[in-house]
């Protein structure tokens, strides 16, 4: 583990100057910033801008979890990374193109995919869970493991030319399982690679990630957290809708609750985290 | 049916969306004329279903509820704010069925 | 000038798969994609995020009008340029990085600053104007393109935590005079330079620009016509508002336009275009 | 006052962004509650002038209406497509002062 950095150097001064002046930031902001460690979990479509917006903005420390590699069928909304980069670990690409955009970050990259083995070691080094994946079981998981290790999860989602975005368990928010207590049905599941998806409604829901990050921690607290923000991009909509705050009686975190630990998540969804061979895609 | 960036009204619209459109038709908006029988969530739950939805019924409900993984807005209010399947529907109501994505 | 595609390779197929599927898109909307031609004014925050995914996307031809060059203090919000190219015209900076993304894209520098002289001639070669540009007399010439060359312009503009977008000149919608037929008063304009800005904010109003050109190229109308979006990152809102439509009485797209050619935009405004010695700022 | 996304009731709501809050005491979210003699736009204007505005209110009005570059909207929509300055307030309403951004 790195030392903490406690005071901002001449080159931060001069780097992050165009946001170090708005008062909602200021040195001590810019100094959060720097000492913050997130751990955005997916290195796709919601993933890169996330990533990018995080790391320009000088958040300090950056984890990065994906298992797969690029694909040039990624590049429509992957924009990290680069036909260069096709067939290297999505981490690494990421990691070599935003190393370019502000080497003074450490990137950590951990080539693998999250389960209840591994998820508790690595995700408790963290202060903050982006939630950029796209599969059910991962997002059970995440959702978990805010609760357990006491850390607010932003997550976001999307297909076709729709996306979501919400905050759980912030304050008194709910997690995911207050809000989906039981999972869907496998059949009705669908996810970018079998469904597709308008590449620039991911940069959209990770931008807005981003900007949901950098509130939680320079202390503005989370605009999404009890809220979704809807966006139809064929339609050309962008909504926020209210939602139920923590459930005392979530099996997760509400006041009893019977998931003390992580549990087999591919299991409990019924469909392997991947999502490879879904078959009947009605929903 | 009015968008909801304007005031509903002699209408009860009913939308779906992430998904769940698909069930129903395949269409978004839908802007519905109830009967007088349709009083409250639980009747219009059943009415859209034998209504709007051509096949698989059981993926948009399940148990006289909607099923796992579609969340039920009334007027952009998560309906457990309210009081769900009893809740008693109100001319110009938005009813909006959200199925949650998981791409990314 | 390159010949036109008229059909998709199967290497577009394997590329462009996953928002091809889409029935909005599908290979008739992603031709469309391939065919048009885009101008993106300004390379700076708001530019590089709609230049990555209209780039991504397929937009096959892009124009970038920048006469600056790269600074660190740009970094943390151009995530498109770098520190190895921090001196380079951003222009250029902004290609090295597509063409890694996408080299099938045909891209055009135009490093130079857009005024009466050769607005002309450099607009009337694309189909869609983005204004990402960052002061008052760039955004009335841009509106007065859109009018006199009939192409609808996609603006955008952020300041702190705040960002604004609307479309320009599309079917019945206004132009920018229409809305503002009197300049500001000088001292009351401040840029990002000045004012400073949240770098994620450009990032959200940037993709919601490349989401909106996107919607004009393949045929589903332009969602911010007539309607600005407003976004306040500190506030965590979201709100669309209602505009007027286009006045009759516009001098640039009224029924009896005054505005028939470009005029001295930096005298109309009564400030340099590049707003570099404002002092007053309170506004 | 209340939030833009829930109903306004029993408050006129002013608010001011885009750069124009810091006219109105740097503060984006005026509850305000109005003297009898403000019916009109007309009348807010002026009030908000004189009793909001402590510094070159000329930034704020030029020739008894908005300044060129600040937008104003009556319930979220330009206040061109209402009476403008004749609009007459109802109880409620949410007025927003918005200066338009340039940077980028
Ligand atoms: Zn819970
Ligand atoms: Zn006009």
């Amino acid at each position: 583990t790195e030392p903490i950095k406690t005071a901002l150097s001449k080159t931060d001064i001069l780097r992050y100057g165009r946001q170090l002046i708005l008062p909602e930031i200021g040195m001590a902001g810019q100094l959060r910033l720097a000492q913050a460690r997130v751990i955005v979990v997916g290195a796709g479509g919601l993933g890169c801008p996330v990533l990018q917006y995080l790391a320009a903005a000088g958040v300090g420390h950056l984890g990065i979890v994906d298992d797969d590699v690029v694909d040039v069928s990624n590049l429509h909304r992957q924009v990290l990374h680069s036909e260069a980069r096709v067939g290297i670990p999505k981490c690494d690409s990421a990691i070599a193109n935003l190393k370019g955009l502000n080497s003074s970050i450490s990137y950590r990259a951990h080539h693998l995919r999250l389960d209840s083995s591994n998820a508790r070691s690595i995700l408790e080094q963290y202060d903050v869970i982006v939630d950029a994946t796209d599969n059910v079981a991962t997002r059970y998981l995440l959702s978990d493991a805010g609760v357990l290790l006491g850390k607010p999860v932003v997550s976001g989602s999307a297909l076709r030319g729709e996306g979501q975005l919400t905050t759980y368990h912030f304050e008194n928010g709910p997690c995911y399982r207050c809000l989906f207590p039981t999972p869907p049905p496998a059949e009705t599941v669908t996810n970018c690679s079998d469904g597709g998806v308008l590449g620039v409604i991911v940069g959209i829901i990770g931008t807005l990630q981003a900007l949901e990050v950098l509130r939680i921690i320079i202390g503005q607290g989370a605009a999404w957290s009890q809220k979704m923000l809807l966006l139809d991009g064929f339609d050309g909509q962008l909504r926020t809708i209210k939602l139920r705050g923590r459930r005392d009686t979530c099996v997760a975190c509400g006041e009893n609750p019977a998931v003390t630990d992580f549990i087999d998540y591919e299991e409990f969804v019924g469909t392997r985290a991947c999502d490879l061979t879904t078959e009947v895609k009605l929903l | 049916c009015a968008s909801p960036f304007a005031p509903q009204l002699h209408c009860r619209c009913c939308l779906a969306s992430g998904g769940a459109e698909l069930l129903v038709r395949g269409v978004k908006r839908h802007n519905l004329e109830l009967p007088d029988a349709v009083q409250k969530m639980r009747d219009l739950l059943a009415w859209v279903r034998t209504t709007l939805i051509a096949e698989r019924p059981e993926l948009f409900m399940q148990n006289d509820t909607i099923r796992p993984g579609i969340l039920v807005l009334i007027n952009d209010t998560d309906w457990e704010l309210t009081d769900e399947l009893d809740y008693v529907l109100r001319e110009g109501d938005s009813i909006v069925f959200i199925s949650t994505l998981h791409g990314g």
